[in-house]
């Protein structure tokens, strides 16, 4: 069934496009044929990408800054972090990126029954992610370790004033030098770590609930055989999407929890 | 020649032009014709354009006197901000590339749609929901920090930043939308036989824009919800208080705010590309020279944000480093000005409404650009930084540039559009009014910022009375100006005469289909075989 | 001499854009000078380019030396480009013909590893400090990481070159941003009283 | 001739010039504004005579088919390139002696908050221009202003010395000026800071060396001992009264104008009654809910526009200020 047979015999200025019952794909009017509409389309998706890349961009460009700025409060602040829920978050997405890219697979090659298995454990992996989430940030508050003025936490300021002692002066840069010079202003800007973490965490993680409400959007739509070989743009779009989502996370993990 | 076969006489697209094609509100409101959809942008931006300009009307009502005029401090603060967010975020970027982008670039490459209609939509309704979230504060008590948000001010005022930031947010999401949908067009959708180098330069200037807002936005919608997380969460970024650096937001600010504002003003210089060509009766001057500085303005623009910060506790290096950078940028500028000068030259201009706008461009925009290379050097802006002399420069680029071509564009295409003629004596006064206007209003203000008047002020020193005085005069009769471009408009549609396919004679592929157009633009799509300006 | 215009401001904006990562060791007067002599080298070259250079090569094409043919072939190619775009446009039409490319399982399983594997090693090279190496080792293995996901899962691999362009270029503007500030914050003469 | 039209030029809209670099940037200002109306003549100039030249005559006539000029397009890029480089040099040599500090420079401290300046000499004494005080400084001396802020971004701004810098709440910046004649200075705030940011002005006087000696002398004798030297507490509470940002809507002195915020004077033991009716006598818990939850208890006549101060303050801090405020009678 190659894709040019497919004679484009449709009326009027609709703008319906999509497989019908029988697996014949009818590509949307104003394109020429089916794989014009599938390059535009991609270069569409890759388009959104950058967008998301820039948004967490500037995030990870002010904790680079802010890091080479207050490297003590980032070093002390990544040790009340639990690297061990943190790796486990990692594989979680990354097995979810794996079953993931096996249900664009099967429905390239009309495996719809598997496709749908996969696509649900795509979403199984994320709501693990979401829950593990929810331990840590249930653990955070707890502590109290919040941003801003919810931080009551009183042994996260003891152990930085203690680090920053240790240190040789040098090493501090003239900001952290004067901020550890007035202790009230330490106390006041120890919490910035936490600032950073639930700002990029809680960004990331509202992604991957935006990311698996679109799997199942797409789970549904493949059950209901709306996709064909010639036909799966939405699904390697949100494809796409859920490994730009993994992505962040590839770099967010080693820079939150190992290297902070 | 251009081999469409039916000649140049085509006249009406019947009961298929996309205005009666459908019928009732449901038919627009879920519409995906991309016409439908500019025209639907119009109302909204237009309204909004009502509503900027009357906040403007009342600060220069305010400033007519030093002390209280009319309103509080407080009031004034809020004024001055709804003044600039809307005539900002929702009047001035979506303005030429959401209506006419919308409209004419799609028939401008032979397209029947733009790649993808049903995004187009959504924008719209993005659009939308952002207008309506940020105009409720008009409601709610307003707002009071600026256009520009700066911290830690913004984060400290107890009037509703958050739901003006969410809206500013969404705005900009309805922005990339409205971008990516614009390029993957250009990429793929063009006529066959049109390669890069045979679209019109407006579709060379709405791709330059639409790369700025895709690349530039996504910047500006991460600081918006940094700020919003500073006041919910105290996350304590860009506040100082909490070990922030307000400088850094600036630093965010800035990356995407210069760019936008060669989102502005890149379209008005494609517009201004199409009516002096087309009113000069004459091929352009220097193609590839508008083409490619329509790409270096682009460029140059992401790497100049500095010239904002000299004062703001930025590094000295960094301040002479954003300098060089930002003289750059007049180079591009100058050649565009003066390639269509040069178009002009042994042509046949004819003085319509337009084209009176376009000269309106030529004039305003080589003042604004001007002053622009004072505050680009170091050694002036240490003094004029936050007077009315920068007040001035951007009015008269973003005033004087986009709204003039932006007002020249609308009396351009309307024929298309709507199937109905302008006035041309009515467009002709409006121009008078408009210019001369908005002269009054904003020479004077140079001289006001050379004086060292600071900006946002909503008190002054006696000494400088009699020139406010002047300028809020001057602003009456821009708004007197822009009242007779409604009427104009209002009138056309009750009482225009008729429109032929090709009113003014342009050569481009809008001018090859009936007026208003056939739903589906053109019978057959198309082939071109030459560039977009043949005058012979 | 139209490609005086265009390339020359290509050059300088490039070399500006530049001045930030060695912006640091040569004062910004160095780099307008620089600007302003490749400025004018790439005026008389491009006053000369019309007939010297193609002569240059229809010279060299068959001399039989390999590796100045495949240097001289895409210049070769770019002028032609220039002179006439379509005739470029019927060779690229035919090439990109299927793009719809299916990567069998295993070669996901292989990537599926690899991932596992970087984020073991970057787990377990956390404990060791080294540092400030610390930092650039583990972006390292992230950035490996992150272009197999790019590679094989997102199917970059077997795309067109504009979809890669376009998503570099992402990261390129990124790195403007944080070049740019970073050249303000690090130069800050700090006054603490 | 052309000097004397030069300066004539330079200075004409310009505030008067109180320094050295001013006049500098004044010629730097005339050199901009003329050249510019060069290239707008040029450039205006140009299409007028094009528009008038080539009217349009019949509906289609022939035009010539000009599409580009190499020559033309690389002088308008070049020219206009070597133009703008030019003026960024002389920008950036005028930016040089504005950033470069003398060494023995007379120090002062300059402290921006919410609608009004506040000037620390090194001897102690400090000028307020909410008091409508004036800032002295010595002709012909160079003077450095040390710049920081207690709440929001704002900006010393002195026309007359063509100079400004902005004050950066937890961060010192600087600038320096040279008077070099003697006469009176106005200063603004120039970056945007709320409800008083267009009247919070101050004014320097730039005096002879040796006035300037005698009259930093004649204030410091005179400059009142601070009444509560020897409470500690009061102290505290007194800088903390500026530091939090009180000093914007509350006043402390009787004769003060009246703010936004009630007055402290004599609040400590009076009745005070609230919008809804209710009164209770001032006293610590009142004082202490005020500062943490401000709508609690609303004084009749005032609008409820105090920040919470929750999370911003602490206990410790609070008994400060209310020991201050006792001190207000």
């Amino acid at each position: 069934m190659s894709i040019a047979n497919i004679e484009t015999k449709h009326e009027g200025g609709h703008h319906g496009f999509g497989v019908d019952e029988h697996g014949h794909f009818h590509h949307a009017h104003h394109f020429k044929d089916a794989h014009h509409q599938y390059e535009s389309s991609k270069q569409g998706i890759w388009l959104f990408m950058v967008t998301e890349i820039l948004m967490f961009g500037g995030l990870f460009v002010a904790y680079a800054i802010y890091k080479s700025l207050y490297a003590p409060i980032f070093h002390v602040g990544s040790s009340f972090l639990d690297v061990k829920w943190g790796s486990v978050n990692t594989v979680i997405l990354i097995t979810s990126s794996f079953t993931m890219a096996l249900g664009i697979y099967y429905n390239q090659t009309n495996q719809f029954q598997k496709a749908v298995v996969s696509l649900a454990l795509t979403i199984l992996c994320a709501l693990g992610f979401m829950g593990i989430k929810y331990i840590e940030y249930s653990h955070k508050i707890h502590d109290g370790l919040l941003p801003g003025k919810f931080f009551t936490n009183k042994e996260f300021p003891k152990k930085l004033s203690e680090y920053i002692k240790k240190m040789e002066p040098e090493d501090l840069s003239p900001q952290m030098k004067e901020i550890a010079s007035n202790p009230k202003r330490l106390e006041k800007a120890a919490p910035l770590y936490f600032g950073f973490y639930f700002a990029m965490t809680g960004l990331h993680g509202l992604h991957v609930v935006i990311g698996a409400c679109l799997i199942f959007w797409v789970m549904v739509k493949t059950h209901r055989r709306r996709f064909s070989s010639e036909y799966y743009t939405p699904v390697e779009g949100v494809g796409i999407f859920w490994h730009i989502v993994d992505l962040i996370w590839i770099y967010l993990f080693p820079l939150l929890y190992l290297v902070g | 020649m251009f081999t469409l076969t039916q000649a140049e006489q085509i006249q009406d697209a019947g009961e298929k032009n996309y205005l009666i094609h459908e019928k009732g509100l449901w038919s627009w409101l879920t519409t995906v014709d991309h016409k439908r959809i500019a025209i639907m942008y119009m109302i909204a931006v237009l309204t909004f354009f009502l509503i900027g300009g009357i906040f403007a009307l009342l600060i220069r009502l305010e400033l007519f006197t030093p002390g209280q005029t009319i309103v509080s401090p407080d009031t004034y603060n809020k004024f001055m901000t709804f003044h600039g967010a809307i005539m900002v975020f929702m009047v001035i970027i979506p303005a030429i590339p959401a209506i006419f982008g919308n409209f004419v670039l799609p028939i401008m490459l032979g397209a029947k749609d733009v790649a993808f209609p049903r995004l187009n939509l959504a924008s719209w309704y993005i659009f939308m929901i952002g207008a309506i979230l940020a105009a409720s504060t008009l409601f709610l008590g307003g707002v009071d920090t600026g256009w520009t948000f700066y911290t830690p001010y913004s984060i400290s005022t107890s009037t509703n930043v958050v739901l003006t930031v969410l809206g500013a947010f969404t705005m900009g999401m309805a922005s990339i939308l409205t971008g990516l949908n614009f390029v993957v067009t250009i990429h793929k959708l063009r006529a066959p036989g049109q390669t890069m180098s045979r679209i019109p330069l407006f579709v060379w200037a709405i791709y330059a824009t639409s790369i700025i807002q895709i690349l530039a936005t996504p910047v500006l919608g991460i600081t918006l919800l940094l700020i919003a997380a500073e006041r919910i969460l105290g996350v304590g970024i860009f506040d100082p208080t909490l070990g922030g650096d307000p400088v850094l937001f600036q630093h965010f600010f800035w990356f995407y705010s210069h760019p936008a504002v060669y989102i502005m003003v890149l379209p008005a210089m494609g517009i201004i590309s199409e009516l002096i060509t087309t009113f000069s009766r004459k091929t352009i001057f220097g193609y590839t020279a508008i083409a490619y500085s329509s790409f270096a303005i682009a460029g140059v623009s992401f790497i100049v944000w500095g010239h904002h910060m000299y004062v703001s506790g930025q590094s000295e290096f960094a301040g002479k480093l954003f300098s060089v950078l930002t003289m750059l940028v007049g180079v591009p500028t100058a050649i565009k000005l003066f390639n269509w000068i040069a178009t002009m030259y042994k042509g046949s201009i004819r003085l319509d409404a337009p084209m009176l706008y376009a000269i309106g461009f030529m004039f305003l925009f080589t003042i604004g650009g001007l002053t622009g290379i004072f505050l680009a050097s170091l050694g002036m802006d240490v003094h004029f930084h936050d007077t009315y002399f920068v007040v001035a420069h951007f009015h008269y680029v973003m005033v004087g540039g986009t709204l003039m071509a932006f007002t020249g564009g609308l009396l351009y295409w309307f024929p298309k559009m709507f199937g109905k003629m302008t006035s041309d004596t009515l467009g002709r006064i409006s121009w008078v009014f408009v210019f001369t206007g908005f002269n009054v209003t904003f020479f004077p203000q140079f001289i006001l910022g050379a004086m060292g008047m600071p900006r946002r002020y909503y008190d002054y020193l006696p000494e400088y009375t009699s020139l406010n005085q002047i300028s809020t005069v001057g602003s009456w009769l821009i708004g007197l100006g822009f009242v007779i471009v409604l009427i104009a408009i209002i009138k056309a549609f009750i009482s225009g005469e008729k429109a032929s396919a090709n009113p003014w004679g342009g050569k481009t592929l809008e001018w090859k289909t009936a007026s208003p157009p056939h739903y589906e633009n053109f019978e057959t799509t198309p082939v071109v075989t030459e560039g977009p300006y043949e005058y012979r | 001499m139209e490609l005086v215009l265009n390339y020359s401001l290509y050059l300088i904006s490039l070399i500006c854009i530049l001045v930030p990562f060695f912006g640091f060791g040569i004062s910004p007067v160095l780099v307008v000078k620089g600007a302003i002599g490749i400025f004018l080298g790439n005026a008389y070259s491009q006053l000369v380019q019309g007939k010297i250079l193609k002569n240059f090569i229809k010279e060299k094409k068959d001399s039989g030396n390999k590796t100045l043919t495949s240097i001289l072939e895409p210049i070769q190619q770019k002028i032609d480009e220039i002179e006439d775009p379509s005739l470029v446009k019927m060779k690229k039409a035919e090439h990109d013909e299927h793009s719809h490319h299916v990567i069998p399982i295993p070669v996901y399983v292989g990537v599926l590893l690899v991932l596992l594997v970087g984020t073991a090693i970057t787990v377990w090279i956390a404990q060791f400090d080294f540092g400030t190496w610390n930092t650039i080792i583990a972006m390292l293995v992230a950035t490996i990481k992150a272009s197999f996901v790019l590679g094989f899962f997102m199917h970059l691999k077997y795309d067109n070159m504009m979809n890669r362009v376009i998503f570099m270029s992402g990261f390129f503007f990124l790195l403007l941003l944080i070049a740019f500030s970073a050249a303000d914050i690090f130069t800050r003469v700090n006054l603490i009283f | 001739m052309f000097s004397l039209h030069f300066t004539v030029l330079a200075n004409t809209f310009m505030p008067v010039q109180g320094s050295e670099i001013a006049v500098d940037v004044d010629y730097h200002y005339a050199f901009l504004v003329i050249s510019s109306l060069i290239a707008f003549i040029i450039l205006i100039g140009g299409m007028t005579l094009f528009i008038v030249k080539y009217k349009r005559q019949t509906e289609n006539d022939k035009t010539a088919y000009i599409s580009h000029n190499h020559f033309l397009e690389f002088l308008w890029s070049f020219i206009p390139f070597l133009i703008v480089m030019g003026v960024f040099y002389w920008g950036k040599v005028i930016y040089d002696k504005h950033r470069t500090f003398p060494e023995k420079a007379e120090e002062i401290h300059v402290i921006a908050q919410k609608w009004a300046w506040e000037f620390k000499y090194k001897n102690g004494v400090s000028i307020e221009s909410a008091k409508g005080e004036v800032l002295h400084i010595p002709v012909g001396k160079p003077v450095r202003f040390i710049i920081s802020s207690r709440d929001v971004l704002h900006s010393f701004f002195i026309p007359g010395f063509r100079n400004k810098q902005d004050a950066i709440p937890g961060r010192f910046t600087s600038m320096w000026i040279e008077a070099k004649q003697e006469g009176e200075y106005q200063v603004f705030c120039a970056e945007y800071c709320g409800t008083g940011h267009s009247n919070m002005p101050a004014r320097i006087r730039a005096v002879a060396p040796e006035a300037y000696v005698a009259w930093l002398e004649e204030k410091k004798a005179n400059t009142p001992v601070d009444p509560n030297a020897g409470n500690e507490m009061a102290m505290k509470g007194a800088s903390l009264y500026k530091e939090l940002g009180c000093s914007g809507c509350h006043t402390v002195a009787s004769d003060a104008p009246k703010l936004s915020g009630p007055s402290w004077v004599g609040l400590f033991g009076s009745k005070r009654e609230f919008a809804d009716g209710s009164s209770v006598v001032g006293d610590e818990n009142y004082i202490r809910e005020s500062i943490l939850n401000p709508m609690a208890k609303i004084v009749k006549g005032y609008a409820g526009i105090m920040p919470p101060y929750v999370g911003r303050v602490s206990d410790e801090e609070i008994d400060n200020i209310i020991e201050y405020i006792k001190t207000l009678k």
